[in-house]
Order: C-alpha cells, then structure tokens, then sequence
C-alpha cells in the first residue's frame, strides 16, 4: 500500500522479526533525510523491520511518537531529538519501557536517562573550525555577519557557541549583523540584501546552514558584490556545486548518512545482544570542504548514494 | 383597517386541533421529529470520528490497548487545554493566534523566575500563569477597548510573545525542575494520566459554565449577535476581556503542561501548535464567525486530530505522507458533518 | 427620590407636570444634516402617545435617543423630574425604558427563553433556571398571543413568530415606558389585535407608551394622543378622539392629500406567467394559477401560509419539486436566481434587512447590483453609470435620501423604495412583490401603488403578496388565496371580499392533503432558513 | 430588455415639490462633509507606513537609497503576489491557508516534471501554474459545493499540497534552471526589477477587475451578504470557485518567483508566508467577515510589513526583538486607523 514507508515493504527483511524504531526531528531538512536513508540502507543489510516516526520539529509531538513506538513494543529506539533540553523525556520513557535507546546527533542535557550509545558531529567544534577558516580568508579583521537558525534550536544554538569561540581568538573581527533565516535560503536571501545595503565593508557571512549560505551568496551575487566570503555548515551537494563554482567558499560537511548506518548497525548489536562493546560516545568527524579539496570529496559520502 | 375582528373568526390556529400550519399532529411526525433532534444534537464530526476510530481498531493491532488509549489522552492534552480557550474565543466571533507563543513565554517566564531569578517554584509557577493571563488580557484590551480585529490584535501579541520568550535567554531552553512537577504528566490517578484528568476537567468545567451560567451563555448571545447582546445590556466588552484573558491563562496551562513533560522550557514550544488548536475547534463544529459550536464538539475534532495522529505513528505512514492522509480525512470527517454544512455557507 | 421630587417642586414645577417620561427639545443630525429639530414629547404614565410621521420623518431617531441607543445632540430629558441621561440601552433599561425595535434583533443560536431574558438570564444555586425561564417565557409569549415553544432555537422562525418574541422580550422587563417602533409592520391581523390588547393592559398598569405606526387607523385605536413629526420637527399633537386619517395624513405630508384604492385598469387577455402543478414537499402543494400580461394578482393568507415559499419558488431562490412555470407561453426551467432574472421573473423580497438590500453599501450599488453586466460598456462599469441610473430611478420612485451613502442610513421606507428600484432597472416581464409596503409610510405607500399599477399598465404582470388585507385586496384583478401550504380559491375582484377571503384563508387543509402531515419544526427549520444556494 | 424609459408616466402622486428630507443645507456642511469623504478615502494604514518610513529615513543612511527601496519591492514580491489572492477570498468572507503550501507545491512540481520527466521547461512551467491552480479549484469546490467552512477547506488542502511537496523528492530541493527563468528575478527594466513590476501589474490588473469589470465587484456584493447578492442572480459558486482558483495560481506565480531567485525549488518554501500573506491584507483594512478592502490598502500593508523588515535588518535589531517590534507596530499601525476601527467592532 502507498502509505506504508519503502522500508516496510521491502523484500528482504523482516526474516527475524525484529524492528527498530526511528524518532527522527524532520523529514524535511537534508541532513534528517540522509541519516534516514543511511539507517534504511543498514536495516535493510540487516534484514531488520525499521518504524520511522517524524515529529515535524515539534518536541512535544516527538514526546508522542516516542509514546507511540513503545506502544508497538519495537526492539530498540533510535532517538534523533528535535531539542538537547527536552530530549530526556523520550529517554525517560523509553527507559521505563526497557527498551535500549540510541541517541543520534542530539544528546539529552537533562534527567539521568541511559542512552546504549550517543553519535554525533561535534557542532560547536565545527563551527569553531570554520569560523577560524573564514576569518583567516580575509586576514583576521573586518566585518562579518551571521545568519542562524531557527533560535533556540539546539543546532543554532552550539554553530553560534562554536562561531562565538572562534570570535574570541579574533578581536579584530567583528559581528555587524546577525539575523535568523531560519534554515530557509529565501529567508537568507532577504535577510543578506539587507546586511549587505547597511554594511559596505562587510567580509564575510557565515551561514549556519548550508541553505542559508547559498541564499547569502545569491544576494551578493544579485547585488553585485564581489570578494566576500561565504560559508555554511552541511555538506549539502548542491553546496558542493556552488563551492566549486565559486559561489560559496567553504562548507563544513557532516556525515548523516554514515550517522545513520552506524546507528542501525549498533541497535541490531543491541538487539542481538552484543551492544556491549560499543562506545558510549562516537563523534563524527566534519569534512571542511572548500575550493582546494571539493573536487577530491564525492559528495555520496556524505549524504548517501540516492541524493539527487 | 383592522378587517378581521379578532371575535370573528379564531385568529390562531391553535383552537382548531388539527390545523396543518404549525402545530404538529400525528404522533409518528412527532416521533420523526424527536429523532431528528436527538440526531441533531449528536455532533457531526463525531460519525468522522467513530469511523477512524473502527478502522485504526482493524489496521492496527496496538491501537486498541488500553495504554494506547491512554497514550492519545495524554498527547492531546496541551493542544486540548489551549482548544477550550480558543472555543471560548471563536463563540465570540474572534480568533486568538497568540495561544502558542503564550505557551512559550509563560513557560519561559516560569523557568527564568525559577532558574535564574531564583524565587521559589511555586511562586514562579504561578508567575507563569500571571504572564499567560496577562497576555490574554492585552488581548482582550486591544479587542473590545482598541476595536482591532481579533486577528490583528493577537498576530500583534503572538509576535511579540513569541520575540519576548526568545529573548529571556536569548533562545536557549531552560531545564532542571522539581520533581513534583515533573510528576503531573508522569503520573497516574487510577490508571488516567493526571495531564488527562486535568484536560477532562477544564472541558467539563468550561462546559458547565457554557451551559448553565448566565455569564457562559453570554457567549452565544455576542457571537451570535453583538447589536443585540449590548442593547440587551450584557456586558459585551468586559466578555470579551475575560474570555480573551481565560484563554491566555489556559495557553499557561498548556505550556506548563508541556514544560512538566519535556521537563524543559523552551522559548519555540508550543509554535507549531496554533493551526492545530484552531482546527479542532473547527473541525468540531464550531464557526468562525461566532455563535455557534460545543464543547462536545471541540472534544471530538480533538480527538479526530490526536488519534489521527495515533494512529499514523501506529501504522508507519511515511512521514511526506502523513499530511496528505490528515488533510484528506479532516475534509471527509467535516464532509459527512451534514449540521454544519447546512449551517455554514 | 422622595427628596428628589421635592427639589423639583421648589423650583416651581408641581408633581403632576414632571410626571412621566418628559423630553425637551431633542435635536440631532447625521453627516450635518439635522434630522431632528427640537422636538418635545410628554409621556405620562398610564398614556399611548401615537407616533406618526413620514419615512425618515425622525420617529426611529426619537425613540432611540430615548431608549439610549443613539444620542442627542441637544434637548433633555428626565423622568418624573429627575434628569434622565442614558449613555447606553441599559441605562434606559434600568430607568424602566424599554424598546422594541423596528428591525427584529434575535441571536438564532439561542433558544426563544433565552433571547427574552437575554442579559439577565436568572439563576438558581447558581446555574441557570431553566424552568423558570421556560416557564416565564411561555407567560409572556402568551400575553402577546404567541404559540411558539420557548425551548426551541430562534433559528428558523418566521418573521412574525420573532416580532413576538421581541415584543415578549421588552414586555418581559416590567418596564415603565415601552415604545413600539412599528411592531405591527412584520404582523398579521390578528397578531395586532394580541398586541392591542397587550397595550390596553399595559395601559391599565399605568405603563407609559409610544406607538409607532404606518397604519394609521391601528394607531387611532389604540393612541390617546397622536403626535406627528415632519421633517423633524414636531408638527401637531391632538388627542386621538378627535383627529381624523385624512387630518393625520395632511399633518404628516404636510398638504391635502386622498388616499384610497382605485381599480386597475383591466388586464390584457395574454397569458405572461402560468404556474401548474407547482409542490415543494412539506411546504405547499398543487399551486396552478395564470397572470396575465397587465394584470395585478394578488396573494392573501395568514402569516405561514406558504405565500412566500410559492413565490420564492417561482423566482428562482428556492427549487420546486414538481410543477410548471411558462412565461408569455414559454417554458421556461428555474434552477437558481439568474436563470429567474432572465426569464423576466423579477422578485422583491419581504425580508429587506436579510435578502433584500446590502445595507453596508450604498444606494445606488445596491439598485445597480443585478445589472453591472447590462449596463457596463466594453465589460466596464464605472461609478458614473451606477450613480446615474440609480439617480434616474431615484426621481422616478420618489427615493428620499442620498444614495452615496450605506443604505442602512436610509429610512425604512426610503430602504424599501431602493430595493424597489433595484427591480426596475430592467423592465421585467413579471414582477414579484413580497410585502411591497412594509413599513413604507402613506406617501411611499401610494407611490408604490402608483408604481405597481403604471408597470401593470405597460404590460408587466405582477404579483402582489401582502399580509394588509386592504391592499392586497385594493391592488388586485385577483386574489389567490391560500393556508396550510394549499391554494384555496383564486376570487375575481368583486369576490374578493375582506369576509370572503378571511373564510378561505382560515379553512382546515383536508385530510387527503398532500400536506397531511403538517410541517413539523424541523422541516420548518430547513425551509425557512433558506440558506442553500443555488 | 432596455432600461425602463423614464417618460412614463411619472406615478407619483404628488405634485408638490418635493421636500427634501436629507437635502444638504448650507454650503459650509457640503464642505467638512467632502473632506470627511476625502480624507475616508486614505487607506488608514497610510498614516502608519509614513510614520515608519520617515523614521527609518532618519535611523538608517541606506534606507533611503534608490537600491534598497528596489530592493523592498523584491523582497515583497513574493508575498506580495499571494496577498492580491489573499484579498480576493477575504473579500468573499473566506480565507485560504494553503496558499505558502500551494507556493511550494507548484514549485516542486514544476521543478519535477523539468529535472526529473524531462519535459521542456516552458511546458514543465506552465504544468507548475496549473498545479496551483488545481489545489485552489479544489478549495473553491469544497467550499462552494461542499460547503465546508474556508477555514477548514483550506487547512485541509493546506496540509496534503504541504505533504505532496515534500513526497515528490522526498525533501531534495531540485536546482539548476534555464537562464532565462532566472534572469526574470535577476533583470531590471528601466532600474525597476522584474519582479517588482510582476507584482505592480498583478495589483493594477487585480485592481481594475474589483472596480471596473461587474464579475470583480460582485466579490464585494457576495462578501457583503450572500445571500442579497444570490438572490440578485450573481452566480455565488461560480465566483467563489474562480477566486480560489485565481489565489491558487497566483501563489503559483509566486513559486515561481521565488524558485528564479534562488534557482532552487524547495519543498518547504512559502511555509512561513501564510500568515504574513494574511497579516499584509488585514493591516490593509480588510475585514476577515467579507465585503471591505481594497487592494490600494492591501499595498500599503504589504509595504508596512516590507519597510518594516528591511528597516530593522539595516538597524541590525536584535533578532529576538524583531518579532516583539513587528507586533508593537502592527498594532499601533492599526490602532491609528480609524476608519476600519470604526467599522470592525
Ligand atoms: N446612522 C445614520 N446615519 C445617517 N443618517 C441617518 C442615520 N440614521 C438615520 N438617519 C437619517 O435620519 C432621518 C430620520 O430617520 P428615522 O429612522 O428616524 O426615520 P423614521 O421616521 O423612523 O422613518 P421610517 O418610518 O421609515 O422608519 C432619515 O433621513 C435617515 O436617513
Ligand atoms: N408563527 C410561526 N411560528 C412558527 N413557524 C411559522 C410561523 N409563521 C410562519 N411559520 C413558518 O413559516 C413558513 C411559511 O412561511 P411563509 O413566509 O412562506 O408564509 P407566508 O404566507 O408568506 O407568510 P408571511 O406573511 O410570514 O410571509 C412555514 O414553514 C411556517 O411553518
Ligand atoms: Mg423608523
Ligand atoms: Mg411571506
């Protein structure tokens, strides 16, 4: 039937019985989508059932669907929160269930419920990384701004702490500007036109996503601003296009879809009875990608063969 | 020019028994008759309701558990709380967008008392009620007193709430509450989740006060028509202020609710929940333009919407799809709604 | 109060002349316009004064600053002597002032109970009492004649059921002073006679009350003073023994002026419209009946007799079930309003306020609104052809008022005109008038009747429905009569005697009735609704 | 059928001149009462805009420059385009809350069928108009056959067009666009850019219709009271059924516009437009109960909301006041307008 997910479908699995429950933020952002893919792509290695629940960035509703997949008693759950702070609840309730829980990309700040195992790209540490790649592109003293995310989303929250980091090391640079687009390139677009009339001498704009890097960089392109610099944090592939063209400068790329194979192979280890041996915390290493090394990385690493 | 005389002929046709104008003879019409209002009263969207409610019972084999019933009781409490205000709100012909940025400033508000300023909890808990009921009653001034149209007035204090709760922390979400607290929505009363007994008592309440107070009733009469509820001497202004503050007060409630549950306060919470509240109320019978609509009702279109949702997750409907499936079925269930249609054109 | 009295009488006014409800020189205007010009009235209690006065004469406007629903903008007022400055309608309520108004104001949703004891609905540990409130409804809905369950929703009652519940509604405030805006003008007959009977009551008690009135020989029966206003201003006040309707109508019009019916000029032999076998289940049945070109038909019946829903039907606005409907020889199929409109069926409907007119728009749009196709050139219709055909009609209908400004400004009767002229852009082939002259005062009234049989004259055929038995039955070369859904008899002109046609009207629907089993108050509920559009 | 003729005879019966009942009387009156009418012909909102403007002229040295006025004009478009179809269905006393979701669909079908089934991109484009247009017939038919409420018609449609537009590539953007397409958000004719002049025909175009063609001032009449205007032989369905189906195209047309811009379809684009489209039409004086607005006021609140973004981007305010200043303004620009606060009680 047409609604029921390509995973439950599929041929090959479902030999033993077992099924692992997803809760995933989104379906919509990219990098949500990828670690799916990666996670299907393992299950289906696997021979393993998988349940994917999306909450469509709202805590609460994920709170439900963590509710919901206890309900239907699957095996293990794989927990990609919407939020650091609220993510204990489903922890909790998965705990009181008895079911292993494997945290993805956010790690619950509250409570004192046992995750199986945490993996997850150091954001803080990447934006720190290419703040510091940026402020050197234009010698370390100028103008810049920042266009973030949704605020009060975890992600936006540590690229800002990461990039806040990196400011400290550089007191010449300084932040003219700073803005939410909300992940959203259009938004981006608005919000850069504006930056970009008020700052004459404006160096650079860091996006907090790849997304809102891209819009940034077509404003200034429309304006006929040249020389600035523009990174982004994602890896998408149509940022690769654009670093390699030379839209963009530099994108910090993260793993999802490894993230989420990983995360699939560790909960059937679980499910089997073998989680002993993994580690409490895997971080994933970010790829700074920019002009000199895009052509020497294949996008599909990063978020999967079935990106289009 | 009076040409009848009122000796001459019986003006009425109540003295002649079985005179076909208005007054109804046979039993069986009058059997039909009780039917059709007994059938009336029922709400429409409910038929929607049992309908999903039969078919997720076939689909899947967890809906029908009792901890699954329990599961949709305590999902739709937050939503369900802020639905009973909003209800209040649409029976006066207005419409409150600020209920979920209330939701999450009250809940901010609450936390930074707590966290930051560090009074005692339940002071802060209170505090928070305050914030929400405060907001509500901008609300309501803007309303009645600045003549601004509802939607003007509350898309005014949603943005502002929303930009306020933001900026306490400057966005980040605050955690670490007592335990008490946490409890509410982590506890049973004979086995009903105590969030699921609170959402059952602010509706029965809210019903109650609807139906059998002079003051709920009010409600109807200035929805239905404003002109005639003030030449009739109600209160028209001071309704609107006290239901727009209720409505603040419960979006509190809501966010404390959710707050216990996420034990987290989080400046955004609550932001995806403004279409949903509004359309349980809807899709439970109520007009936009005022006057009419239940509590009954808004309890369905809540449940319609909650065990949806339910059961979707259940039966792992891809997540692209989900909306597709809930706008489809929210359009059949009012469909079939033959009061309504009649009612609303 | 007792102080207050004797405060008043130290100024030299004695008890028996500050007495009652005393208004001194009220004026006010709109847009700069003065539409009343220091006005007194002395209502005493115990008193009927008769309010009489042209269409937009000022008489809404007086009995609203009085009720404190508009307010003056010079005079005074008090009551027994003591100042009586009401800011809204609730202090007029507490002052023991009470309106009915002109236009009926019910919230649907609620039930007829509450509609009467809206705004103090009364309590009983706390809650409602609903029997009490049932229970006294039912007394006063008696009291004006009124069958009508008080536990049922307002929604879906006719007209007529709802004046008596408004006129229960102030009644039920045990007030000093009551004033009737023209109760009379959505009644029956015998609805009246309730009414009359009411007041004589009231008068008993010692109420004080204005009467508002277009029917001028009602007003006679049952005012002790007659107080006419023209142009605003206070033209006369004699006791209404002494006064006659030609003396009445020379007050209001301000000249000598002969109102009476006169025969039409006869009908042409061609058929214009033909209706056979025309049913609408539970509503009425078997309906057949010609109109020639040139000829005015009347339609009598009591109030819910299905006159209108036969009309209705006819237009296009509601749909048949069965039946046929030929103009000038053709059949024509009437699925919706439009397709009525081309045929040439043109309908002006009884309820102004809910079907009639925009009352949020102006004038001339309102009149222009069926016909922006017609008179638009190259598909563009520009504010100077509307104002100019709306003017047009103006002077021929005598509309007073300007028609740049919302039509709810205007007059009742000037309101009533407008929706007449809306009709009238396009000649049409028949023309329906549902209540032609509800509230229209005896000037309008003729210039309608005047209308009506000069249109008749040039061929249109018309057809009058109206609940004034006078002209319905001064208008017509024929009357159908109808009750309880079903065509009684179609009399000639010099059959339709007033007896005559009250015998039919009040005869029983027969037991083989297609109607059989009456209308029952849900089906009553959908079909007076008429919300379903075509 | 011609227009009665006039010299018939004249049926009054009275031939006395007449005496004017409402006649104006002295010149003086004539006078106040023109500029009255005059000064009711400003769009309320004005008064708000210029503030704002002149302020901003003032806080900011780059508000005022020729680019960044045309930079404003840019940045509205989009939302600009969907707010004309916004006032078009509030004019019908409806709403529509698919339009940010339509936006997107259209995009990603457009996209879609060029990228992905390879047909040419002028044919893939117009297939995108159409799909617009389809969702808004479908509100248009639930609506004015169904007879749901708008509310939930367009909520239903809101959320499967939302679903749809994320199931096509299962939430890829798609990219890579002819030039040309680009070159229409990239290009400026005389100094003016494409897309302002876009939108500037739409209003103009949307305009005329409301007030010179009898089809667009029906809309008035059908807001204004159903069932006058049914009864008056306007064809009520039919217009509801365009109109959606013009707002559905139209916020087509703003996919489109968005999608050159950045050269990218994107599933969720236009979801955060919704209520900004609504917000623009209701600062602009139009009422949510059907029948008042214009599209002059629908311009300048778009421009209200427009300034007032640009303004505090150049003013660097602090991300989280933003919402709390766009909410202050809202409200007091609206407070100032004391023509639709006369009107909306
Ligand atoms: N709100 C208003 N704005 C402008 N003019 C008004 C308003 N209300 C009434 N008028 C004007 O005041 C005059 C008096 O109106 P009023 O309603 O008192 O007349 P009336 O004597 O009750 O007439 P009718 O018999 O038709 O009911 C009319 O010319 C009317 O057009
Ligand atoms: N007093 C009343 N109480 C309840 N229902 C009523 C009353 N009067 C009329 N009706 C209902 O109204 C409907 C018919 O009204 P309709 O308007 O067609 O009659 P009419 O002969 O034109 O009378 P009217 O003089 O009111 O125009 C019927 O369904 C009837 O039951
Ligand atoms: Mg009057
Ligand atoms: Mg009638």
């Amino acid at each position: 039937s047409p609604t029921v997910s390509p995973t439950g479908a599929s041929g090959n699995g479902n030999e033993n019985g077992k099924t692992i429950g997803i809760a995933v933020a989104d379906q919509k952002s990219l990098f949500y989508v990828a670690a799916v893919d990666g996670m299907e792509q393992a299950a289906d290695e696997a021979g393993y059932k998988l349940v994917t629940l999306s909450a469509n960035n709202n805590s609460g509703q994920q709170v439900n669907q963590v509710q919901d997949l206890i309900t239907q008693q699957v095996d293990v759950i794989i927990f990609i929160a919407q939020d650091a702070t609220s993510a204990a609840a489903g922890v909790k309730l998965a705990n009181d269930a008895g079911i292993p829980i494997v945290a993805v990309d956010q790690k619950p700040e509250s409570g004192n419920g046992k995750l199986a195992t945490y993996i997850a790209t150091d954001s803080v540490a990447a934006a720190e990384k290419l703040c510091t790649w940026m402020f050197d592109q234009f010698g370390g003293a100028g103008d810049i701004a920042i266009l973030q995310g949704p605020l009060g989303s975890t992600a936006e929250l540590q690229r800002s702490e990461g990039c806040a980091n990196a400011l400290a090391n550089y007191p010449d640079v300084k932040v003219v500007a700073q803005e939410s687009a909300g992940w959203d390139e259009t938004k981006a677009f608005t919000a850069a036109q504006n930056i970009l009339t008020a700052n004459p001498n404006l160096k650079a704009i860091f996006g907090e996503s790849d997304a809102m890097a891209l819009g940034a960089a077509k404003a200034a392109q429309q304006e006929g601003r040249t020389g600035l610099v523009f990174v982004g944090i994602d890896g998408f592939p149509t940022m690769f296009t654009a670093v390699a063209d030379g839209l963009t400068q530099a994108t910090m790329a993260q793993q999802p879809y490894l993230m989420g194979q990983l995360s699939v192979q560790d909960a059937v280890k679980i499910a089997e009875g073998n989680g002993g041996d993994i580690p409490k915390l895997q971080y994933q290493d970010t790829v700074l990608v920019t002009g000199e090394n895009v052509a020497d990385n294949d996008p599909a690493k990063f978020y999967g063969p079935d990106f289009k | 020019m009076a040409i009848i005389d009122r000796n001459m002929t019986p003006p009425r046709p109540d003295s002649s028994p079985a005179h076909g104008e208005v007054a109804p003879t046979s039993a069986a019409s009058v059997n039909t008759s009780r039917f059709r209002r007994i059938m009336s009263q029922i709400p429409g969207p409910l038929i929607g309701l049992i309908v999903i409610f039969v078919a997720l019972s076939f689909l899947s084999p967890y809906f029908l558990t009792p901890r699954n019933l329990l599961n949709i009781l305590s999902q739709v409490s937050a939503v369900g709380v802020m639905s009973v205000g909003a209800l209040l709100i649409i029976l006066l012909g207005g419409i409150d967008l600020s209920v979920g940025s209330v939701l999450a400033l009250s809940s901010m508000s609450m936390a930074a008392m707590y966290k930051m300023a560090g009074w005692p909890f339940e002071v802060a808990l209170l505090a928070g009620l305050i914030v929400g009921a405060l907001v509500g009653l901008i609300n309501g001034i803007l309303t009645a007193y600045g003549k601004l149209q509802p939607f003007i007035a509350t898309l005014a204090t949603m943005s502002a709430a929303a930009g306020l709760a933001l900026f306490i922390t400057n966005g980040n979400p605050i955690t670490g509450f007592p335990d008490w607290f946490i409890a509410i929505t982590a506890t049973s009363i004979l086995g009903i989740p105590i969030e699921g007994v609170i959402l059952v008592a602010i509706f029965a309440i809210a019903a109650f006060w609807l139906k059998f107070r002079p003051s709920g009733r009010a409600l109807y009469a200035i929805g239905g028509n404003e002109e005639v509820a003030r030449l009739s001497g109600l209160p028209v202004r001071r309704a609107k202020i006290l239901v727009y503050t209720i409505a603040g007060l419960l979006a509190a409630v809501a966010g404390l609710l959710v707050t216990s549950r996420l034990d987290s306060a989080q400046p955004t919470a609550g932001a995806a929940d403004l279409l949903n509240v509004i359309a349980v109320v809807v899709i439970g019978g109520a007009s936009l333009s005022g006057g009419s609509g239940s509590l009954l009702g808004t309890f369905v279109g809540l449940l319609i919407i909650g065990v949806l949702n339910n059961g979707m997750s259940l039966l792992n409907v891809s997540a692209n799809l989900q909306p597709v499936v809930i706008g489809a079925v929210i359009a059949a269930a009012v469909l079939t709604d033959r009061k309504s249609s009649r009612r609303h054109t | 109060m007792v102080q207050t009295l004797a405060h008043t009488t130290h100024d030299g006014q004695a008890d028996g002349d500050s007495a009652g409800l005393i208004c001194t020189g009220l004026s006010k205007s709109y847009w700069g316009v003065p539409v009343l010009k220091d006005v007194d009235i002395t209502l005493r209690p115990g008193n009927v004064i008769g309010l009489i006065g042209e269409n937009g004469a000022g008489k809404s406007t007086t009995s609203s600053i009085i009720a404190g629903i508009v307010e003056a903008n010079g005079g005074s007022m008090t009551i027994d002597g003591i100042p009586y400055e009401p800011a809204r309608p609730s202090d007029a309520l507490k002052n023991g002032v009470a309106l009915i108004h002109q236009e009926i104001r019910m919230v649907p949703e609620l039930s007829v109970a509450e509609n009467i004891f809206i705004g103090r609905l009364p309590r009983r540990r706390g809650v409602i009492d609903r029997n009490r409130i049932n229970d006294e409804a039912r007394e006063y809905l008696e009291l004006v004649g009124s069958q009508t369950d008080p536990r049922r929703p307002v929604a879906g009652l006719s007209i007529a059921a709802q004046q008596e519940i408004e006129i229960a509604r102030a009644l039920s405030r045990e007030p000093k002073y009551i004033i009737f805006d023209e109760p009379s003008a959505s009644l029956g007959q015998a609805e009246t006679q309730h009414v009359f009977a009411q007041i004589a009551a009231l008068r008993q008690r010692g109420v004080g009350i204005v009467y508002i009135s277009h029917r001028l020989e009602e007003i006679k029966e049952v005012a002790d003073t007659i107080v006419c206003l023209r142009d605003g201003a206070l033209v006369g006040n004699w006791p209404a023994s002494e006064i006659t309707k030609d003396e009445m109508v020379k007050a209001m019009v301000g000249r000598d002026f002969v109102f009476s019916h006169r025969a039409p000029k006869p009908a042409t032999s061609e058929v214009a419209l033909s209706v056979t076998g025309l049913s609408k289940a539970g509503v009425f049945a078997g309906i057949d009946f010609d109109v020639h070109r040139g000829e005015i038909f009347g339609f009598a019946g009591l109030v819910g007799a299905g006159r209108t829903e036969v009309v209705r039907t006819i237009a296009g606005a509601d749909q048949a079930d069965a039946g046929e409907i030929k103009v000038h020889g053709e059949v024509v199929q009437i699925r919706n309003p439009r397709s009525g409109i081309d045929a040439g069926i043109a309908m002006v409907p009884e309820d102004r306020k809910g079907q009639g007119l925009n009352l949020d728009r102006t004038g001339a749009e309102n009149i222009t609104l069926p016909w922006e196709k017609e008179l638009s050139s190259a598909g563009i219709i520009t504010k100077k052809k509307v104002t100019s055909t709306a003017n047009k009609l103006r002077d021929f209908l005598d509309i007073r008022g300007r028609l740049d400004i919302p039509v709810g400004s205007l007059s009742g009767g000037n309101q009533q005109k407008v929706l007449l002229a809306k009709w009238l852009v396009n000649e049409p082939k028949i023309l329906i008038l549902d209540e032609p002259t509800r509230g229209v005062d005896v000037g309008a009234k003729m210039t309608i009747y005047e209308t009506i049989r000069a249109l008749a004259e040039t061929g249109v055929g018309v057809i009058v429905v109206s609940s004034e038995l006078e002209e319905v039955l001064g208008l017509s070369h024929r009357v159908l009569v109808m009750s309880g859904g079903l065509q009684r008899a179609i009399l000639d002109r010099a059959d339709a005697t007033p007896e005559a046609v009250m015998a039919l009207a009040l005869s029983n629907v027969p037991k083989e009735s297609p109607l059989e089993s009456p209308i029952d108050g849900e089906a009553e509920y959908q079909t007076t609704i008429r919300t379903q559009e075509n």
